[in-house]
């Protein structure tokens, strides 16, 4: 018996079943999802009425972020946000413009750190599961390979956890980031170097990638102009397991500052090789290194370091003491499952993002995603935080960056805290989109 | 010169940390024939515990040689009871499965260490005086010393322990040919679980080694633990000084391209270790101190 | 006095496969006995039942001791010695680690004289104890595999076919050291053979195996007469 | 299992494939997609490992070879996906026979150590030219795979079905190589290699052309990579992938059409089921492992052996084995066989 003809006899059968299936609608065969509608401004091209995730009672949200993997510690977001849910929950929920309270439900999923696996999700999360926005979507390299399924779904992704300048591009609106653009920062370092030592020389480690390239471009365009000079710029990758070799080089030029753009261990490796080294420059931190971390440091290796954060430091207990926020905070993370391994002061970023939300629904012009999406454009949040007084936290449609001041400190090893000094530096309507170039 | 000279030490600093997981890479390989993909996650797990047992804050804050002690005696029994327990069942199993269980064990290791400590970032203390010695505008940490000093001596003691003693040879006996040393009267499943045990071991001792320098987290070794498969090759992969010299070409390869080849960029770094092995390994397949393995027909 | 070993109903196979059948026969003290045999016949898989390499049923006594239950490396240190055909060597071990491998249980101070003695009585070995063993040609590393088992001072010798692979003077040397060992020790040996001719120099005793089956049993000479074994493995 | 029954059940399961997009929705389709280019990946190492018996960790870097040359063709050059597609299949095999070269020499092991230095340098290379690739960042492509408009269908149901096709004709191809001259002495040199080299096999280019088009292969994963994702970036592409592809092999089974499709379904779905388990996310990958561990156990042959042998035993039930052993044959009649020397 030959079987082939069967075979062609029953792909037929089935084939004419499928196109009768397919008649009859559903199914990815005429999926309309990319179909243009009509509408104006963010809602052009938007798929549907942008109310997708609500009902009533509840509002549902997604979120994409390490949760295994190399990258477990920096996902104490997740707990955060669970915590302040939890506690709006249990006051109702999320009050919307139309007067209804809902109540939060978050939908996560893990990325592993992978852009691909990221952007996966955020499709899932969108088109399964459903959800009306996303909030605090973890990783610039996931943000921004996300972001198409975001522009063409029209779903809000709120406060993403990442300060790519990229995040502020006006041909993406639907995504906003939640935390300083690297390049603003970049630029109030580079400020307050011209303006302390005019004419110091330099010496730079960078990361290799976007993140160093951002921190780096603002700081050229702050000193552009004066006597501070860059002598020598060594850079690393991520996966190397040392930096040893490029802080040779660099203490070899005995240079005034040491501008150090790494994050996490990195950053603490090489405070380390250049206290050992003998070469005892100013260093100047970017923000990527918590004080959790830098307590980590050998003796002597922080000593001449300072840096600028958004953020109060909650490592100093007097701090911790006088913010009833913090103390709120502490309270309901207690409250939240899985949360008694994970680190308060990172997962406070969460509660941090869960309260802008909240404030973001409240003062919606109407409550569907553009509405959302409008109002986290034209934010201006004065309600209990984190973030240091005087630092502005607003929005306007020209200029989204969320936050765009610093406050200087200095770390005292011996406290084992940062110790503020000078005033808070803002730029808040300066900073136009701008890409970098690298 | 004395930048040149600094470059040389630094390489052999970072090739030292190659080192020493290449020691424990070899000894598994010695004692068992399998190629452990989970031991530098054993090897962070020990880590842990001896952090547990020193750190002043989180632990108990014993001394940290006693800490290091620990953690080394614990690696022992956590090495052998894994051989018993996971490994045991795939002896006489084929490499690719083998390979699949210990990379289940990598996954598994890893995810309960950070559930069991913690995923954040710790720093544990050295053995010893923190600081350097400058000479002539060369500057040699203490640490670094003191791990190149230890490292030595336990390379000389592996090659000895293979050379020269009846458990060395009964090891190496049963990872070569099981049936063979069973019929001698080898127990072979108890010399698997000591070989696991030791290199376990030696493993905690490589991790509080390098812990000052790469700190301690869960992914304390996964990239060393692939110079280390680098190190442990190009020293021929039954050699225990191999595996040292072959950490330090690697370390000092890369010192010298990253600071004067500029024109290759901290990217291909690597890329210039594994061309180096590639030539090597052409011209001799066996690594540098390697025995040429005995063709059967 | 027991005899050193005492076969009951031997059975044993592979997976599904059952190579040998309730096979039954004994060596007593200073014996050799040898067990003839085509390919296939089920030879090898006696040994290794012996030896506890592969499960069997039936039962197995050494010097009246039970051994079936025990694992190989067991059965070893109760003192059967097994000296596996062709591949038995360490290959990246040396000559003189092969034999130490062999010496792992003696006392600790016997072991140069052990050696001494196993290179007296394989002169051959004594100039290539630096070389790997997978280096020497089959016939040396037949001895070594023979030399290495009598390292480890075993009550009986399983030998897996010595002259597999030899040429025949080789063989015929190989024998002879194996009759003069027996003669000198009183070590009994279980000799599994093709090579009747050879083996008949030496052995006291023998049983043909066909099939997994004895089919034949007898004295060495009364063997050497039988009709059908001068047909079947001597070629006459 | 008769040869028709297998057939008619692949013919079923196709079927069913063919016609999934009318069915499920989107998000289903294209996790369907991703299996696809999984198990042409999983296959192109079974192709070189299952086969040939040598080792390669570096396959996640002839995939991301011929990903980014796909996403640079199509996004920077202006190429169409379809022209990329011979393109990046040829760059992958091209880099795959150079890699082929160290493997004459260099075997075990160290050839996987080779192979290990590749899948670690190559997520390098695009940070290395970060203006062209986008860096860390990796690159996003405009352009995407769109079905023919007479066709009326949508674009993901296309892409879906192109690359079925490509997959099931690899497959197909892999298949009828293996029963070949070519494919014979492919497996002849990983059992036998001295015997295969003094039967005449030329051992040296078979190797390289079994790297190539093991690499190209690979390659023509990374192309659907591009195609299904329309992003590449360094972190598609790293060692893990290499072992992931090692992991799919060994649990569906190597030296089988079916398992690379099975051990590609258990990569994709098995983390995510996991992860519904509920468990603390910490906690996954000890899960995952755990499993790992028991399918290795279980299904010593992997998932496919493990069907092979529940076929095996479902026809046995029915058709009686032949005795076991060969037949005794009485000492009268070996007078003609000489025993061997």
């Amino acid at each position: 018996m030959h079987p082939r003809p069967k075979i062609m006899l029953m792909a037929a059968a089935l084939g004419a079943v499928g196109l009768a299936a397919g008649a009859c609608g559903g199914g990815a065969v005429n999926d309309t999802s990319g179909a243009a509608a009509g509408g104006s401004g963010l809602t052009r091209n938007c798929p549907d009425n942008g109310t997708t995730g609500l009902t009533d009672t509840t509002i549902k949200l997604g979120l994409s972020q390490p949760l295994s993997g190399p990258y477990v510690s920096v996902g104490g977001q997740l707990y955060g946000m669970q915590a302040y849910f939890g506690y709006i929950n249990s006051q109702g929920g999320i009050k919307g413009p139309d007067g209804k309270r809902r109540k939060v439900e978050l939908v996560y999923k893990d990325d592993a750190y992978t852009a691909t696996k990221a952007k996966a999700n955020v499709d899932q999360l969108i088109n399964r599961d459903k959800v009306f926005a996303l909030l605090g979507q973890f990783g610039t390299a996931g943000n921004l390979a996300a972001r198409p399924v975001i522009a063409q779904q029209c779903v809000p992704s709120l406060f993403a956890t990442t300060g790519a300048p990229e995040l502020a591009n006006p041909k993406y609106p639907w995504a906003i980031a939640g935390s300083i653009s690297y390049m603003v920062e970049g630029r109030i370092l580079g400020k307050y170097v011209r303006d302390t030592t005019p004419n110091a020389t330099v010496a730079v480690l960078e990361q290799d990638d976007d993140l160093g390239k951002a921190y780096r471009q603002g700081f050229d365009q702050a000193i552009a102009g004066s006597g501070v000079k860059v002598v020598k710029t060594e850079t690393f990758e991520a996966s190397d397991p040392d930096v040893k070799n490029q802080i040779t080089t660099l203490a070899a030029t005995k240079a005034d500052l040491y501008f150090n753009i790494s994050s996490g261990l990195t950053g603490l490796q090489a405070l380390n090789h250049v206290h050992e080294s003998g070469w005892k420059p100013q260093v100047i931190q970017v923000s990527q290194l918590p004080t959790p971390l830098l307590n980590k440091l050998q003796p002597g290796a922080g000593d001449k370091l300072i840096l600028g954060t958004t953020g109060q430091d909650f490592t100093n207990p007097e701090v911790v003491r006088n913010s009833a926020e913090y103390q709120l905070y502490l309270q309901w993370l207690r409250r939240t499952p899985g949360a008694d391994k994970i680190d308060p002061i990172s997962a406070s970023l969460g509660w941090t993002q869960g309260r802008l939300f909240d404030w973001t629904v409240q003062h919606a012009k109407s409550m569907d995603r553009a509405g959302v999406m409008e109002s986290a454009r034209n934010l201006d949040y004065t309600g209990p935080t984190f973030t240091l007084p005087g630092i502005k936290i607003r929005t306007t449609p020209g200029d989204p960056h969320l936050l765009e001041g610093l406050r200087f400190h200095r770390f005292d090893r011996g406290k084992g805290h940062l110790v503020p000094f000078g005033e808070v530096i803002d730029i808040d309507g300066q900073v136009k989109y701008e890409a970098v170039t690298g | 010169m004395a930048l040149f000279l600094q470059r040389v030490i630094d390489g052999i600093g970072n090739g030292m940390l190659y080192g020493a997981v290449a020691l424990a890479l070899v000894l598994i390989y010695r004692a068992t024939g399998m190629v452990n993909f989970a031991q530098g996650e054993m090897a962070m797990f020990c880590t842990f515990v001896t952090w547990k047992l020193a750190d002043h804050q989180f632990g108990i804050g014993l001394p940290i040689v006693v800490g290091i002690a620990g953690g080394v005696a614990f690696g022992f029994l956590f090495g052998m009871a894994l051989e018993r327990v996971v490994i045991r069942p795939f002896e006489s199993a084929d490499h690719l499965r083998q390979m699949i269980v210990t990379l289940g064990l990598f996954l598994a290791i890893n995810a309960l260490a950070a559930w069991i400590f913690t995923a954040d970032t710790q720093r544990l203390a050295s053995p010893f005086p923190s600081g350097a010695l400058h000479l002539g505008g060369v500057s040699l940490s203490y640490q670094e010393l003191g791990v190149v000093g230890v490292l030595l001596v336990m390379a000389l003691l592996l090659r000895e322990l293979f050379g020269r003693t009846r458990l060395g040879l009964a090891m190496r006996g049963a990872s070569m040919n099981p049936e063979s040393s069973r019929l001698l009267g080898v127990d072979v499943s108890r010399m698997l679980m000591v070989g696991w045990g030791l290199s376990a071991a030696i493993g905690a001792l490589a991790g509080a080694l390098v812990a000052p320098a790469v700190f301690v987290s869960p992914g304390m070794m996964q990239t060393l633990l692939l110079y280390g498969f680098a190190a442990a090759v190009l020293g021929g992969f039954d050699s225990a000084p191999g595996a040292l010299v072959g950490g330090v070409v690697v370390g000092v390869t890369q010192a010298l391209v990253s600071g004067y080849v500029s024109a290759i960029g901290t990217q291909l770094q690597l890329a210039t270790a594994f061309a180096l092995i590639l030539a090597v390994l052409l011209v001799r397949p066996q690594g540098l101190f390697g025995r040429v393995p005995v063709e059967r027909v | 006095m027991s005899p050193v070993l005492e076969v009951h109903e031997l059975t044993a196979g592979y997976g599904s496969l059952t190579v040998l059948r309730e096979v039954g026969f004994t060596v007593g003290e200073g014996e050799i006995v040898v067990i003839l045999g085509a390919n296939g016949a089920g030879k090898t898989t006696t040994l290794r039942a012996l030896s506890g390499l592969i499960p069997a049923a039936g039962s197995v006594a050494l010097h009246g001791e039970e051994l079936q239950g025990r694992r190989a490396d067991a059965r070893a240190r109760l003192g059967l010695g097994h000296a596996p055909e062709g591949r038995g060597t360490f290959g990246d071990l040396t000559v003189d680690e092969n034999l130490r491998m062999g010496g792992l249980r003696l006392p600790r101070r016997e072991v140069p004289a052990a050696l001494d003695h196993a290179y007296g009585l394989f002169p051959q070995l004594a100039p290539l104890r630096d070389r790997a063993a997978g280096r020497l040609s089959g016939g040396e590393q037949q001895m070594l595999t023979v030399a290495r088992a009598l390292m480890t001072r075993p009550r009986l010798l399983l030998l897996d076919e010595p002259s597999m692979g030899l040429a025949p003077q080789v063989t015929a040397e190989l024998f002879a050291e194996l009759g003069r060992i027996n003669a000198e020790s009183r070590t009994a040996m279980l000799l599994v053979e093709q090579n009747a001719a050879v083996a008949l120099t030496i052995a006291h005793r023998g049983h043909v195996l066909e099939s997994g089956r004895i089919v034949l049993t007898g004295t060495g000479p009364e063997l050497a007469g039988n009709a059908s074994v001068r047909r079947a493995y001597l070629g006459v | 299992m008769n040869k028709t029954t297998n057939r008619i059940l692949w013919a079923v399961l196709l079927g069913a494939l063919v016609l999934a997009p009318f069915f499920v929705g989107t998000v289903e389709i294209s996790a369907f997609q991703k299996v696809i280019y999984l198990s042409v990946a999983v296959m192109s190492l079974n192709v070189l490992t299952g086969f040939n018996g040598q080792a390669s960790i570096g396959h996640s870097a002839f995939m991301g070879i011929a990903a980014y040359f796909t996403a640079l063709a199509v996004q920077s050059h202006g190429w169409s996906y379809w022209a990329a597609l011979p393109a990046s299949v040829l760059v992958a095999a091209l880099v795959g026979a150079a890699a082929g070269v160290p493997a004459l020499r260099i075997r075990g092991m160290n050839l996987a150590l080779v192979t290990l230095g590749l899948a670690m340098v190559f997520p390098q290379l695009p940070v290395r030219f970060t203006e062209e690739t986008g860096g860390t960042q990796g690159m996003i492509l405009d352009e995407s795979l769109g079905a023919p408009a007479f066709l009326a269908v949508s674009d993901v149901a296309w892409r879906y079905w192109v690359l079925l096709t490509l997959a099931v004709l690899a497959f197909w191809l892999v298949r009828n190589t293996r029963a070949s001259r070519l494919g014979r002495s492919i497996i002849a040199i990983r059992d036998q290699p001295i015997a295969a080299h003094t039967a005449g096999v030329n051992v040296a280019a078979t190797k390289i052309s079994v790297f190539a088009v093991s690499a190209g292969m690979a390659g023509l994963a990374g192309w659907m990579f591009t195609v299904t994702n329309q992003f590449v970036s360094p972190s598609d592409f790293t060692v893990l992938v290499s072992i992931n592809l090692l992991l799919g092999m060994a649990v569906g089974g190597s030296g089988t059409l079916l398992g690379p499709v099975i051990g590609a379904a258990f990569l994709h779905y098995v983390p995510d089921a996991v992860t519904a388990t509920g468990i603390d996310p910490v906690l996954t990958p000890v899960l995952y492992g755990l499993v790992l561990i028991l399918v290795v156990y279980f299904l010593p042959g992997g998932a496919a052996g493990g069907l092979a042998q529940l076929a095996k035993r479902f026809s046995t039930a029915r058709k009686p084995s032949p005795p076991a052993g060969e037949p005794a044959r009485p000492v009268s009649q070996l007078t003609s066989s000489t025993p061997n020397p």
